[in-house]
């Protein structure tokens, strides 16, 4: 099925994005949006728009019925949902389905199947991909949890099962501590998603995050295009991301994709799809959780491997085969993305929302900016702090780290507090440069330096 | 900054031919624009522009930016709280619920919104006289979009 | 010899574009910059910048007493000359030399050698490059010109030997004709380059422009980076180019680039140039000239290839060699430009000088912008009219196409009147979609459409 | 800054052809901007916004937007009519062509600026008494860089 029409349930530079590649194939797009977004790009750029409620997401982004409404008096083929908001809720892309309306991503089982992340760990442990000693699914007593502890070893992690962003997680050192964070981590899950459930996991202590990008088609064919290294975060947030990863090699590339694509055809996986690892410093890797949508950091796969995936995700939704398989995928040059947040390093990163009023971005070449914002544009209270995405590639690291440096040193922002400070501590530090990198680096080699600096923001 | 100045600076512009007026002061940063050119006059706090360009496609008939001229002040208008098809009538042969001119009381049903196969009657939620009717029978609407035009009583 | 700090000798996108390759090379840069452009974005972005004259080009950007003693005021290693100005001024060259600043660019000779077009041509000639029936030197008489145009078979074209930008240039297609236009020819040519020393070349009607891109260091390595098809201009001024050409498979690739590197090699050329040939129906190329510097289209041969060409224009000059050969060099893709004038088709687009009051470029995957011009900025009567380049890249000729077209329709420009309209014609023509391109492709098929759309510079 | 003053710049405002004013104090910042068509080229090449960013480079040392506040309304700038570098006096322990107080005469030599090892003479146009000597012996100037500030007589 050719789609005429798409509506794009986003917005922000991921429903620019994706209402650019609906226009590079001549579909229509549809926007929504909400009244504080009523000026925004993404409603300008698409052919047509829907207010669908107030600013806040809860009443407007996250309003299936406006938003099923919309699509249907629109009269769309189908609806992309971005990241965030909707696009990880199975029962989204069910109602979608019962309407006619194709949803761009997984089939909703499959959302299911990876969004319990105690399920998700079990399923791919049976699928013969590598998971991280543990508890082989929920722990129900601070009994069975030392009981397990005792059996993976300490240090151990205690992850709630319907987690995410760091939330119901707490790393125990003796079985004292655990005993403890045992009971506040179940507390914790259980306000912040409805659930106190909570699982073991051996802990590594500065991991790698390395995850796979993989692109399943409606007729079985599923190929893996390389790793992204998302190492760089502060408090589970990711900051700085890059294609490839400077500590893996082809052969280790061809081994993590391998056990990306198991879990992958095991589940019946089908559009675009992330399957996270954790790397420890032996080469060991251990799946963490599968992202069943696009990710925010996508682009620096398409800069190495000339693969559009949002187009792809578009063309697998309307049936086309990929055309392609495992041997045509060549990762070529280096590439890394940086997340412009607008956020206060010296209020402990504190959203900072505001009017932009001065706002030049570098170009020229192997630079690419995501971002629905231009000067004047207003940085909402309502929705995520981060405004843009800068992407350099090179043909090789060192080069995209000068790039990236001279690109960093060329952005001018003005009217709101940015992390553009933090951005270039982390592109001058030598431990970066040398590809040194763990889920920690932020914490142990630039906050403080941050603070020392003044801890401003910079322009 | 006070109001009374804000009030005084409106006007002052409003006199004159200035199109924008920018002022920063400590902790204040104040930007005052007259509507010139094409730009419609903002809404009811929302921002200007009407952004739905429909060109004969289904939804979002009217554009809220036109509410400003349709209503005088102190006029009551009815916006649609959700998104769906604007019916006048319960049924198709069923009269309408409200016609130009009629008297609502808090509470009477004055149209409804079918989203997704489920009918939404919409009340009125003051005493009013209907003044104006906005959408047509069986057009779209978005959120917020100006349905009717009641004058309090 | 690594260079600490260069200076650059130009200014507008190519200014900035070079700015930040030095930078991203951890090189300072000193910008020059007339009266007219105190407030420009290379003045901006440049480490130092001095001031060398007023407004006019000749006082300024052409003056060459006042650069070469900002050059040593400043204390630069070299001077980067960027295309136009002074870019292929032998002379210039020289000066630089006898002061001890490097010239990034060839040596003086070869610039002199390739300076002369009927020169040139002889000498590719023997040097076993192909080139069109022609006169083999100038032709000083009438009844010479009708000597030659006998052997050479009719129509003919009259070339200025010191030429360029089409003055001096005429099509003859009869003796009588001939006759009439030799003269016109000469006068022309006299007053527009002091010299009215014509030559004789066949002329084909509707030939492709196809140049080819080389690259030779100081160790004697030369080698091409495949060509770009040129042959999309309006009055000798190229306005779309792309690599690779729809009309250029491998093999011919290959003897176009060889017979390229033949000339380089005759000439002891280093540096970056660009060897032009008229290609035509048949596949049969002639050397049409030889630019000794970098091009405006440069962008579209980086995309393709991944080699920033600017960086190598600036390694080569710092002596180092290449590092990798032909075999190394590999064209993924395809890459479309389009130059952005600010000039008004309603009025035989003239120059649209003014203020850009609203600049919203578009971004995202595959899309490159090479400009310094932002909001607010002023294009200035003095100069040349094109104020940015928009790139795009994507896997293959058709995605490269719809994404110029997405990109065309998203740009927004306001002040000044532009060529954006006569872009979108280009881009949506079948003839241009079918990658059926000649030279005379936008007047015969472009322009009436112009005109049809009532002319008018759009956005 | 108070109303009084804001709305009197207004009035000024829309009885001149000037586009905007922009004005910052300490802790105010104000932009006035006027409703016209597309703003003007800035004549005479010369925009404010001193652009020449040296941090104890040689070249550029007194910045030329800093000019106008350099000399009273009917004084002359003398600026430099090349790139090089400035001296004072003809040659190393020669006393300086002119000094603070000096009358000079059209046509007398103000100083050398060396460009390319060739010394130009730069020589005064009218008469006059120097008020100021802008740079020091020796420093580099850029083309348009102010030099002396005279004082007609």
């Amino acid at each position: 099925m050719e789609f005429r029409k798409v509506l794009v349930a986003n917005r922000g530079e991921i429903a620019v994005r994706i209402i650019r590649a609906l226009h590079q194939m001549n579909i229509e797009a549809v926007a929504i949006y909400s009244e504080a977004d009523r000026d925004a790009l993404h409603v300008r750029l698409a052919d047509q728009a829907v207010c669908v409620g107030p600013g806040p997401s809860a009443q407007s982004y996250l309003n299936i019925p406006n938003i099923i409404s919309a699509a249907l008096l629109t009269g769309v083929d189908a609806i992309h949902p971005g990241y965030g908001y909707l696009s990880e809720r199975a029962d989204f892309a069910e109602i979608c389905e019962s309407h006619g309306i194709v949803f761009i991503g997984p089939p909703p089982a499959a959302i299911q199947q990876m969004g319990d992340k105690a399920q998700a760990r079990e399923f791919m442990r049976q699928a013969g991909v590598p998971v991280l000693p543990g508890s082989d699914g929920p722990v129900t007593s601070e009994a069975q949890a030392l009981a397990v502890a005792k059996e993976i070893g300490y240090p151990v992690l205690i992850k709630a099962s319907a987690g995410g962003g760091g939330r119901g997680m707490r790393a125990a050192r003796t079985p004292d501590e655990l005993q403890r964070l045992y009971h506040q981590a179940r507390r914790e899950a259980e306000a912040a998603f409805g659930s106190g459930e909570v699982y073991l996991e051996r802990l590594i202590e500065r991991p790698r995050h390395v995850e796979i990008q993989v692109l399943a088609d409606q007729h079985g064919t599923a190929i893996h295009l390389g790793e992204r290294e998302c190492s760089l975060q502060r408090r589970h947030q990711k900051v700085v991301e890059e294609a490839p990863s400077p500590a893996v090699s082809p052969e280790l590339r061809a081994r993590m994709g391998e056990a990306a694509l198991r879990g992958v055809r095991a589940c019946g996986y089908v559009n675009a799809g992330t399957v996270e690892f954790l790397l420890d410093e032996e080469g060991n890797f251990y799946f963490l959780e599968m992202n069943t949508r696009i990710q925010v950091e996508h682009p620096v796969t398409e800069e190495v491997t000339g693969i559009d995936l949002v187009r792809e995700q578009i063309r697998i939704a309307q049936g086309e085969p990929l055309g392609y398989d495992q041997a045509d995928v060549v990762i070529r040059g280096h590439a890394i993305e940086v997340r412009l947040n607008a956020e206060d390093p010296a209020r402990n990163f504190m959203p900072s929302p505001g009017v932009i009023t001065r706002f030049h971005l570098p170009g020229g070449p192997g630079v690419r900016v995501d971002t629905a914002v231009q000067q004047g544009s207003v940085i909402s209270p309502f929705y995520d702090s981060m405004f843009a995405k800068l992407i350099v590639r090179d043909a090789d690291r060192a080069g995209a780290v000068a790039r990236m440096r001279a690109a960093l040193d060329e952005l001018e922002i003005e009217g709101v507090a940015t992390n553009v400070e933090l951005l270039r501590l982390i592109m001058s530090d030598p431990h970066f440069e040398a590809g040194r990198l763990s889920t920690r680096f932020i914490e142990e080699r630039i906050l403080d330096r941050l603070a020392g600096e003044g801890g401003r923001g910079h322009g | 900054m006070d109001l009374e100045t804000i009030k005084a600076l409106v006007e002052v512009l409003g006199q004159s031919d200035v199109e924008e007026l920018e002022l920063q002061t400590a902790g204040t940063h104040l930007r005052i624009r007259r509507a010139v050119g094409p730009r419609p006059a903002p809404v009811n706090g929302l921002v200007a522009e009407p952004s739905v360009e429909t060109g004969g496609t289904p939804a979002a008939g009217a554009q809220p930016a036109a509410e400003e001229s349709l209503a005088q002040p102190g006029e009551i208008v009815v916006t649609a709280p959700m998104v769906g098809t604007f019916y006048r009538a319960p049924a198709p042969d069923a009269p309408p619920y409200v016609e130009v001119g009629d008297t609502v009381e808090p509470g009477q049903p004055l149209c409804i919104i079918e989203a997704m196969k489920l009918m939404n009657e919409i009340e009125a939620e003051q005493r009013g006289r209907v003044r104006k009717i906005l959408v047509a029978n069986a057009q779209p609407v978005e959120y917020g979009q100006p349905l009717f035009v009641l004058e309090p009583l």
